[in-house]
């Protein structure tokens, strides 16, 4: 039996990976259909797979299955090893990712029909598909480490793939050096973990945890900190950094510019997930340190609340989806903080299905329109697109918590806990999710009022040309959109009762607050009565009027309302200025150094650094450094003498 | 009777003025190499005299290896000065800097 | 004492020959300050007992090497009034960076180090003493290992300078071919044209 | 003293060499030209054989020849081999480049074959003077080597250059010998370290001088910030085989002339070199990495990342312990094998009048040719030490023992510039897979340099998926 699961999990990751080799290097071989026909049957097996298993495991009580696959090397006891942890947990992740994967293969049939890149496209996606599958069934950090990179360079690389910029040198550097922050706190996290524990398994590491709880260690000396927190907030940093989190959200949105299909299945439905999954996965450590779970928990909060508001300035399609995911983040974010692991990744399930469709949905919408991506120029398409508009506004009303919709389980699940939770900063996060679900349901209803109804702006031509889009592209549409509606009603009370993921996650008596929800559930029937006389649902309401009164009923409104609230309005449009003040700190900063240092080009950054105090010795520095790699033989010899004359001062005089 | 470190300090100021010669010139490759050379001098005048205060012998075997290995070098630092000056007409150290960033 | 007054005397003249040699302008003068401070060096070395090092360094380097630079500047013949354009602006930190690192080794090994006090020094070697038999006793017996390798050495220059320089006939190489010049001959050289002795009409006022 | 056979024994392999070499010296004048291609089987079969001869003598213990001025211990023969493997893929690349330029000459490969003589005598030198006389037999051979392709004002100004610049670093190295001579009185190794004593006894300032002055020689040769400005300089305007070779091989000799020096010499100032090297190392991190983002020449930029890939290295020296050098020996080969595959692809991107060393010349590889691309993917990978590939495991192997000795600090610094470092190398691949190709024609290199170059980077994919064998050769080497 144990070897039969083996087989079939190995199974599981290697179709996709097998799919993408022979798409990637036998593509001219065996064309645009060999191409998708293979990665479509590898996803698939993938998916049938994962099904299985997730039956398997959830419902007919197959054992969990922890197992190494290959040794690649054993050092000073610590292993390193390939290796599958098979639980509810990831079985559920597996499905997921193997679905909506399997969805956005079929789509990218029809949206990446006229590009040269098609097999190379399908390639790309098979191989993320495979490095996401590797990250969410590791059983051991080293794994999970590689499939964390591998997702991350895969995304890097796709989001690039139709960036047409000249002197792409510096092009993504702020991107790259954002999640380089973050992957940074994700490094030494792992490495605090094995110089305490002693190995990088996950099981070994989550039964040693509770004996180091009251461990303190000095990070500088004479401060002490927990151990806990310390490796705790140094994972959620990664964890910030690929699922978008304050302040390390910047490269999200940017990343819109790669092709729709990446969007839905990169940058919505999985690795900016993959965050929020790993926080999960290491429920055992986070329960231990409330420090931790507070400092997660105000983070989600701020970006739930803060990004939502962004989102109903963008006139880009897909830049309002993009923000609404990063405030859908932060609401899966809030829910880690207040120990509903489970309602996180139930969220995480949920919005799979229902961003995905609604970034799908925005793809045949700008198929449609010729990839225009401005909603100030469309409206009305309901007419034109009839399968389009009804799944876009499934996607919507399950996006905005309408009872009965999949988004209301989880999202009010989410509320309650934090409504429950005792944690400090708890209250603001209360707040920030309620608040939030107005904003919510403002944004989605703007841009699905603008696009759907209202007034036909766009331009004769397009309109003439405008017609529903091809099957391959709509299927997945459908496809997506029954989950949007019953997975809800599927998963509510198992998640509740803590059977869906069992001892996958694990969570303190004291900080059970999915328990105490559960004390009170009566049915998932109940639950959505209970709802419909709630105060989110009041809010969701509202938000979705005031965006019919603004944007259909009155819509000369909102430029007035920008008129006299043109300084809130800037500040939102400019994205709170985080984009310019990490261009300028991060990008700016190594950019500078790189091009100041040697070419002493780019005034603007001098100006710039030279404005700012603390940069002025850096660009003294960079005068006189770039003087000495002047090509000249005498400045050369001079930098060795000086070397050689302060080594001596340094070391022998002194 | 002479200490020492007369011959080392007169060693030394050779050394830091063939240093000296490398980077404050900026005129001739040649008078370059004769810098070179006033280095490798001042590194022998502090050989000699180490092994003769040792009573060491060495120190003198030691030098008579770098002067062999300096008229090598010189030898081998002429050929590439001529085949510069072949290709770009001029020592210049000042125009050596097709090269840099 | 008069050992002391030489050992000064020519001092002065090395530490003056090598400045002179970094400061003048004309490469031909710095060469032949160069051998003067070979001259003085090998003074100094025989104050030292180095007598084999001191005759050699004159032979090799007066004789040989120095020639050799002569020889490339005079065949360079390098534009001398481009090449008198002064030392840089920064001078002054140059010496000043000079000075400092002269100060730091002169400290180290100054005589707090290597004072009479510490290190006596030895008496000189009598009359049978040759230095020659000495350094020739051990170059080929204990120092024959480093001694090949020096060979092989001067066997790398000799290819070096040899691939470097010699070589097949270049572009812009000037030379004369007897043979050729002797072999020529009247059609080679001379071809007559027949044409019209006018202008064309155009052409005229 | 007399010198019995079994004296010579130990340096079979650099006697073979050496009489090889005049062989083929003397052949090679009488070679008609369009047989040259016998200089270069001959210069092969000769690093072949040597191989084997050092193999052959692989020690059990250290031996000691030459009145002491010579030991072959495994350390010792372990860089030789990879020595030699590295000239012969040098010289194996370079042959068509050679060819296509005209510059197919015996002197380059005989030139080659004397640098390694060098190389062999500075990693085998066991005294002050043979470790100065193998660097300088290597250094010479390096600067005509690089002034070879005599039409090139690139090449030629790169050689002037890295001539004065070479010859003033190593008047500081001898500088710095001859204070060391003039504290201990002793040129040979053994007697140096016992000399100063365990844990710095003897340290006095006169050993300290000499000792920042050994430091700041070799730091020159390996190409450590602040003196690390020939590097980009060479690797740019040398002739792409010269660059090749010379950013290969003697890195491992550096290596070497780091350990005779330091290690085995001056252990007792572990604590005071230490210390300087942990300045060079942070120097030279910053600067390669950071500079490399802005260069636009493939070449060029690989010498920053060489100045970075040093510092690296330092790191296992730091840790000062017998797990740590074998660590620092396991990356510089690690390191020469990346380099290797890096300019091997340069070459044989390269036709007559083409360098392919623009940054340029990458884009779109991966349309003109999936598979060398996919190559050069492993090699940027690996070269930013990403898992699974062998470039992480040497990272990881020197950070790793540097957190056994609780420099966890510096670690971390290194790692911060590992990541700024990881964006020019994840550039190329970007250039490689999204770019149009400026250049759309085919990849003309001939099968043998397709296999040896495909052979080259598939290694370092599988030693990253089995490290164990050659990092298990590293730390035998010092296990005696």
């Amino acid at each position: 039996m144990a070897q039969n699961s083996q087989t079939m999990y190995l199974a599981i990751v290697l179709a996709p990976l097998f799919g993408a080799l022979l798409a990637g290097f036998g593509g001219k071989l065996i064309g645009r259909i060999g191409a998708h026909m293979v990665t479509i049957i590898g996803v698939a097996i993938a998916f049938g797979l994962s099904a299985l298993t997730f039956k398997g495991i959830v419902f007919d009580g197959a054992p969990i299955y922890d197992a190494t696959v290959y040794t690649w090397g054993v050092i000073e006891g610590v292993h390193l090893e390939v290796g599958f942890r098979i639980d509810e947990l990831s079985s559920l992740m597996m499905t997921v990712v193997t679905f909506i994967s399997l969805m956005v293969h079929i789509y990218t049939i029809g949206y990446m029909h006229d590009d040269p890149g098609y097999q190379r496209f399908f390639s790309y996606i098979s191989l993320f598909t495979f490095a996401m599958l590797t990250l969410v069934m590791s059983n051991n950090f080293l794994q999970l480490f590689f499939g964390w990179e591998a997702v991350g360079v895969m995304s890097y690389l796709l989001i690039g793939f139709w960036y047409q910029r000249e002197s792409a040198i510096y092009a993504n550097l702020k991107a790259f050096l954002v999640n380089r922050v973050g992957d940074f706190g994700f490094l030494l996290g792992i490495a605090a973990v094995l110089m305490y524990f002693g190995s990088l398994h996950y099981a070994t590491v989550f039964e040693t945890a509770p004996l180091l709880r009251d461990l303190t260690i000095q990070v500088f000396p004479g401060v002490n900190w927990s151990l806990m927190s310390v490796i705790c907030i140094l994972l959620f940093i990664g964890a910030m950094g690929k699922s978008a989190q304050m302040p390390l959200h910047v490269w999200l949105p940017d990343s819109m510019e790669g092709p729709t299909p990446i969007s839905a299945l990169i940058h919505a439905a999985t690795m900016v997930t993959a965050g929020i999954f790993m926080v999960a996965r290491m429920s055992p450590l986070f329960e231990l340190s409330e420090t931790a779970l507070s400092v997660v928990m105000v983070i989600g909060a701020i970006t739930a609340l803060a990004m939502g508001l962004v989102g109903i300035v963008q006139n880009d399609i897909k830049r309002v989806i993009a923000y609404s995911t990063l405030s859908q983040l932060g609401y899966m974010t809030v829910a880690l903080g207040a120990s509903a692991y489970a309602g996180a990744i139930f969220h995480l399930a949920t919005h799979a299905f229902f961003k995905a469709l609604l970034f799908l949905g925005a793809g045949s919408v700008i198929i449609a329109m010729h990839h225009d991506q401005d909603i100030r120029n469309m409206g009305g398409l309901r007419k034109y697109m009839p399968i389009t508009w009804l799944t876009a506004l499934i996607g919507s009303i399950a996006l905005i918590g309408f009872p009965g919709f999949s988004g209301f389980f989880s999202k009010d699940l989410i509320i309650e806990a934090v409504h429950h939770s005792g944690l400090p900063g708890s209250g603001f996060a209360y707040f920030s999710v309620l608040a939030g679900v107005f904003i919510t349901a403002l944004y989605s209803f703007r841009m699905y009022f603008l696009v759907f109804h209202g007034k036909e702006r766009m331009s004769a031509s397009v309109r003439s040309s405008l017609r529903e889009t091809r099957a391959v592209v709509t299927a997945p549409l459908i496809m997506l959109a029954i989950p949007s509606v019953i997975i809800g009603w599927l998963g509510i009370e198992s998640v509740l009762t803590g059977e869906l993921f069992g001892p996958s996650i694990a969570v303190l008596p004291g900080h059970d607050v999915l328990g105490a929800i559960a004390a009170d559930f009566h049915g998932a029937g109940s639950f959505v009565l209970h709802g419909i006389t709630g105060a989110p649902f009041v809010l969701a309401m509202a938000g979705v009027a005031v965006a019919w009164y603004l944007y259909l009923a009155r819509p000369e409104l909102p430029e007035r309302i920008k008129q006299s609230f043109g300084l809130l309005y800037n500040v939102l449009d400019q994205k709170y200025g985080f984009d310019r003040f990490n261009g300028f700190f991060f990008a700016g900063g190594a950019r500078g150094i790189g091009t100041v240092l040697w070419r002493g080009g780019d005034a603007a950054v001098i100006d710039g650094l030279l404005v700012n105090g603390s940069a002025r010795t850096v660009a003294w520095l960079a005068s006189v450094v770039r003087h000495l790699q002047s090509g000249f033989l005498f400045h050369y010899a001079l930098a060795m003498i000086l070397g050689l004359l302060l080594m001596i001062t340094w070391f022998v005089t002194l | 009777m002479i200490a020492l470190s007369d011959f080392l300090i007169l060693g030394a100021i050779m050394f830091c003025l063939g240093v000296a010669g490398i980077y404050i010139n900026r005129k001739n490759l040649i008078i370059l190499m004769m810098s070179l050379e006033l280095m490798l001098l001042a590194v022998n005048i502090n050989f000699v005299a180490f092994s003769h205060y040792l009573g060491d012998v060495a120190g003198q075997i030691f030098v008579f290896f770098i002067l062999t290995v300096a008229a090598a070098e010189a030898a081998i630092g002429l050929a590439i000065l001529v085949v510069l000056f072949r290709n770009r007409q001029t020592i210049n150290v000042g125009e050596l800097d097709s090269l840099k960033g | 004492m008069v050992e002391q007054l030489v050992f000064y005397a020519l001092s002065g003249i090395l530490v003056f020959a090598g400045s002179m040699v970094v400061t003048v302008r004309n490469p031909i003068h710095a060469a032949l300050f160069l051998v003067l401070s070979f001259f003085t060096t090998a003074g100094i070395w025989l104050l030292l007992d180095a007598e084999f090092l001191a005759m050699t360094l004159v032979l090799v380097y007066v004789g040989a090497v120095m020639v050799l630079f002569l020889f490339v500047i005079m065949m360079l013949d390098v534009n001398l009034v481009v090449l008198r354009e002064g030392f840089s602006r920064y001078l002054p930190v140059g010496i000043l960076i000079a000075v400092l690192l002269g100060l730091e080794l002169s400290m180290v090994v100054g005589a707090s180090q290597f004072g009479l006090d510490i290190v006596p020094a030895p008496a000189h070697h009598g009359a049978g003493y040759s230095n020659i038999e000495e350094l020739g006793s051990v170059l080929y017996t204990v120092y024959v290992y480093p001694f090949e390798i020096a060979s092989v050495l001067l066997l790398v220059a000799i290819v070096a300078a040899i691939a470097l320089s010699l070589g097949e006939h270049r572009k812009n190489r000037k030379g004369q071919r007897p043979e050729e010049q002797v072999a020529v001959n009247r059609k080679d050289r001379v071809r007559l044209v027949q044409m019209a002795a006018e202008r064309p009409d155009s052409d005229t006022p | 003293m007399s010198l019995m056979l079994n004296d010579f024994l130990p340096a079979a392999p650099e006697i073979f060499l050496l009489s090889m070499a005049c062989l083929i010296l003397i052949v090679d004048v009488y070679v008609p030209e369009r047989y040259r291609l016998v200089t270069y089987q001959l210069s092969q079969a000769t690093l072949v054989v040597t191989a084997i001869l050092v193999m052959f003598l692989y020690p059990t213990e250290s031996v000691l020849t030459f009145s002491d001025s010579f030991v072959l211990d495994r350390m010792g023969s372990v860089l030789k081999v990879f020595v030699l493997l590295m000239t012969y893929f040098a010289f194996f690349y370079s042959k068509e480049y050679l060819r296509a330029r005209n510059l197919f000459k015996g002197e380059f490969y005989l030139l080659g074959l004397f640098a390694v003589l060098g190389m062999m005598v500075l990693i085998s030198g066991h005294s002050l003077l043979t470790l100065y006389l193998g660097l300088e037999l290597l250094s010479l051979a390096l600067y005509a080597l690089v002034a070879l392709h005599r039409d090139s004002t690139a090449a030629t100004e790169a050689a002037m250059k890295y001539f004065i610049l070479a010859a003033l670093a190593s008047g500081i190295l001898l500088y710095g010998i001859s204070l060391l001579y003039g504290a201990t009185a002793t040129l040979d190794i053994s007697e140096l370290h016992s000399a100063i004593g365990s844990e710095g006894e003897g340290r006095n300032i006169v050993l300290m001088l000499g000792l920042v002055f050994v430091v700041v020689g070799i730091a020159f040769k390996l190409g450590a910030v602040p003196f690390h400005m020939w590097v980009p300089d060479l690797y740019q305007g040398a002739p792409t085989p010269v660059t090749l070779f010379i950013g290969t091989a003697p890195k491992l000799a550096g290596f070497a002339m780091l350990m005779r020096f330091l290690v085995d010499g001056m252990g007792g100032l572990r604590g005071d070199w230490g210390d300087m090297l942990v300045l060079l190392a942070i120097l030279s991190l910053a600067v390669g990495n950071v500079v490399a983002i802005a260069q636009t020449n493939l070449k060029r930029m690989l010498g920053y990342s060489t100045i970075a890939h040093m510092g690296y290295m330092f790191l296992g020296l730091i840790a000062g312990t017998a797990a740590g050098y074998a660590a620092s020996m396991f990356y510089i080969i690690v390191y020469a094998l990346m380099a290797m595959g890096s300019f091997g692809m340069i070459i044989l991107l390269s036709r007559a009048g083409f360098e392919s060393d623009r940054l340029d010349d990458f884009r779109g590889l991966n349309e003109r040719s999936p598979w060398y691309a996919f190559l050069m993917l492993i090699l940027m990978l690996s070269m930013a030490g990403l898992p699974p590939f062998l470039g992480f495991w040497a990272k990881w192997s020197v950070l790793r023992e540097l957190v056994a000795v609780d420099m966890v600090w510096l670690a971390v610094v290194s790692v911060v510039f590992s990541l700024i470092g990881l964006f020019y190398y994840i550039r190329i691949v970007r250039l490689m897979y999204f770019e149009k190709p400026t250049d759309h024609s085919a990849v003309a290199a001939p099968g043998d340099m397709r296999v040896m170059i495909s052979t080259n980077a598939l290694a370092i994919l599988a030693l990253g998926l089995y490290p164990g064998a050659l990092m298990a050769v590293c730390i035998s080497a010092f296990a005696i």
